[in-house]
């Protein structure tokens, strides 16, 4: 790892990773993002989180995919992906509808990076889960229901 | 819940001197027993303690001679309790919470049961029932379609309560645990799941 | 300080494809000790992907993603050889950045 | 089928069929969740992080772990797990890779043995050494086959009280170990249950681990699966690195040998 960047982390304090990053020179302002969209995150329903994210009311799209298994073996660890066929995708956004908090991640995407992000999420119980793409300027989605099981000794 | 689980069946009349296995059974039990903590609490300790059946069980591999078997039936089935009122069929609801329960009865010191934690039948850890819990083991028969197929005859009622209650009564060295024999479940609690397997409002016969 | 990541990287016709894994204990905010406690949510917030010093990925993280999180992702570009570093931040501030070189 | 009525009941439950289409998919969905699961497993991150403590200079003696004698020789790492546990003429004792990993961190390092084991498990917030370095030692053996024949006499004796173990029943459950791993093709709730007397059923079993518990957030060894195995059938904990618990790893890699390891693992 590069010194400077590291002494550059050090001395970051309250600036926030992506400000942090551009102070040190190695992303330009322009791509430095947002801090931490705490609204979005503490959102308690999905429109709640929604309008955290200024997606407002998205369409559903057929372009989007929601890569995860109908059934989950335990739900702590869900893997879940998202894909879409569709050109210049922004920004990417997973959230569980029944989590105490829905919004589990978001991704922005610059240009040159596809419309692939795989991660793993915690779900609290059965739910829908929602796949939110922004493609110019505009927000799509998709969802799915993730079944969540329990295991068989008792815990 | 402070009261030994174990203390129904350590009260069981003994028949049958010590398991006169070969060499390594005495050997091997002195190793096993002292694979545990001196300060265990002592009601910790008998669940380690084994009755007539277990000892039988556990000496043949679960799979005794005839003799044996008809021994260990007839010794379980002498064990069996009706509640007090005499009602073998309870609430089929109360049932379909007590048969997905798998919590409870957990000792030790690295993850025991917090306080309070429910003990249910953990029915669904072997058995089919309800069409909607997909989520279900296999070690035992599927039950879906209990009632439905069986109907609800005192007969079958009787036979589901004392199976419950002391499965070794039909098949001696069976996987399934001795609920009622062990107080793991109450009287009362074995109707409800009795009602949850016969009733025909229950989802095991409904959908 | 924090354990480090293991990042896997590679370029193929044209495209990398990351994996990522993150060793970090993501507390919820919601999860109780063993003495009836709540344990005070910890987890990490942003994520930064850069590739050859241009940023190629940006998240954040809710209280959601699973301990030891994951991440893949794919951009166009990226040879043998280039570097490829990763870094997160998380809700006390921690940090951490590590670098592999993309096979 | 002992009664008459048991055997009619039990000709009923034979006839029914009926779901298995349906259960069919759901497994399928398991598979496919268990398949998603198994590319960034996070037990990597436990294994570099073993690494780097087996070659690190610790404890009150500051040497690393390079010299440990794991059966194959001093730092000797390659295969090594695949062998355990085997019996070690200078203890004159059976180990499994555990108790051997302790007895080099007391010996060659100056832990004490109580220091060397305190945090044999990990918590949230607590992190395990031992867990880090066994999922370490345990990689070293990924696609070696398992090997236990127990011909010396002392490893003989432990495949027998293992096996005794095995099958011993007690408790407000009535279980033992066979309860659950003695039949072929079962599950629990949605979990395979392995045939464990069977060279395939125990091969698959003792060849994952040290695997990553997703229900746990962390890797299991095998002790701690033992001995959790032991909680959950409503029994006091055994002690860590007990004979009967290495009794057990004996009797379950003896039935396992012939069979190549895939670790670290990843369950639920």
């Amino acid at each position: 790892m590069n010194v400077q960047r590291r002494e550059a982390l050090k001395a970051g304090g309250g600036l926030g990773l992506f400000g942090l990053l551009a102070a040190a020179g190695l992303i330009t302002p322009e791509q430095a993002r947002a801090e931490w969209n705490k609204s979005a995150f503490d959102a308690k329903t999905i429109e709640e989180t929604l309008k955290g994210l200024g997606a407002g009311k998205p369409e559903s799209s057929t372009e989007i995919q929601l890569t995860a298994p109908d059934i989950a073996e335990n739900g702590a660890v869900v893997p879940v992906g998202v894909v879409s066929t569709l050109a210049g995708v922004e920004a990417i956004a997973i959230l569980v509808e029944k989590n105490p908090n829905p919004l589990a991640a978001s991704f922005t995407l610059p240009p040159g990076t596809e419309a692939f992000v795989q991660t793993r999420v915690k779900m609290g119980q059965t739910s829908d889960v929602y796949a939110l793409v922004k493609v110019g300027g505009k927000f799509l989605m998709t969802k799915k229901e993730i079944k969540v099981t329990l295991g068989g000794c008792g815990g | 819940m402070k009261k030994p689980l174990f203390a129904a069946s350590l009260a069981l009349a003994s028949f049958g001197a010590h398991a006169a296995g070969n060499d390594i059974s005495a050997q091997a039990e002195e190793i096993f027993r002292s694979s545990f903590r001196s300060d265990n609490p002592k009601y910790w300790m008998t669940r380690l303690d084994q009755d007539d059946a277990m000892r039988l069980c556990s000496q043949y591999k679960d799979n005794p001679p005839p003799k044996v078997r008809v021994q260990i039936e007839k010794a379980q089935r002498a064990t069996i309790r009706y509640p007090v009122d005499g009602k073998l069929i309870g609430d089929w609801k109360e049932g379909e919470k007590l048969a997905a329960v798998g919590t409870g009865g957990h000792i030790g010191f690295i993850q025991p049961d917090p306080p309070g934690r429910l003990r249910g039948g953990n029915c669904y850890a072997c058995h089919q029932l309800a069409a909607k819990e997909v989520a279900y083991g296999t070690i035992g028969p599927s039950l879906q379609h209990f009632g439905k197929l069986r109907g609800n005859s005192d007969e079958i009622i009787k036979y589901a309560y004392d199976k419950i209650y002391n499965s070794n009564t039909f098949n001696a060295c069976t996987n399934m645990p001795r609920f009622g024999l062990h107080n793991w479940l109450t009287p009362e609690q074995i109707t409800h799941i009795v009602a949850f397997l016969v009733d025909p409002e229950s989802p095991v016969n409904k959908d | 300080m924090a354990d480090p990541m293991k990042i896997r990287a590679s370029a193929k016709e044209g495209i990398t494809e990351v994996k990522v894994l993150m060793s970090h204990e993501m507390e919820t905010g919601q999860r109780k000790d063993s003495s009836g406690n709540l344990v005070p949510a910890h987890f990490i917030t942003e994520v930064s992907a850069e590739h050859n010093g241009k940023q190629v990925l940006a998240a954040q993280f809710g209280t959601a993603i699973s301990k030891n999180p994951y991440l893949a992702f794919k951009f166009k570009g990226g040879a043998k050889g280039d570097k490829l570093a990763v870094s997160w931040v998380d809700s006390k501030g921690d940090k951490r950045t590590d670098e592999v070189l993309i096979g | 089928m002992r009664t008459g009525l048991h055997a009619v009941l039990a000709a009923v439950v034979l006839g029914i069929g009926g779901s298995a289409l349906a259960q069919g998919s759901t497994m399928d969905e398991i598979t496919k969740y268990r398949e998603m699961l198994a590319d960034g497993n996070p037990a990597e991150l436990l294994e570099m992080k073993g690494e780097e403590l087996w070659k690190k200079p610790r404890g009150p003696k500051n040497v690393s772990l390079e010299q440990c004698d794991m059966g194959l020789g001093p730092g000797k790492l390659d295969g090594a797990y695949a062998q355990l546990p085997r019996y070690f003429a200078d203890t004159k004792k059976v180990m499994d890779a555990e108790s051997r990993l302790v007895h080099c961190m007391v010996t060659q390092q100056g832990f004490s043995e109580a220091e060397a084991t305190r945090n044999w498990f990990s918590k949230p917030g607590r992190n395990s050494d031992i867990e880090s370095l066994i999922t370490y030692i345990g990689g070293k053996s990924n696609g070696a086959k398992i090997d236990v024949p127990a011909r010396h006499p002392e490893e003989a004796r432990m495949a027998k009280v293992g096996e005794y173990i095995f099958y011993r029943r007690s408790g407000p459950q009535d279980f033992s170990c066979a309860i659950c791993h003695g039949q072929e093709g079962k599950r629990i709730r949605l979990q395979d249950l392995g045939n464990l007397t069977t060279r395939a059923g125990a091969g698959t079993a003792m060849g994952n681990w040290p695997s990553y518990r997703v229900s746990q957030g962390t890797v299991w060894t095998m002790q701690r699966r033992l001995i959790d195995c032991m909680r959950q059938a409503r029994w006091p904990e055994p002690n860590y690195l007990a004979d009967s618990i290495i009794a057990l790893e004996v009797f379950l890699q003896k039935t396992a040998s012939g069979t190549v390891m895939q670790t670290p693992g990843i369950k639920r």
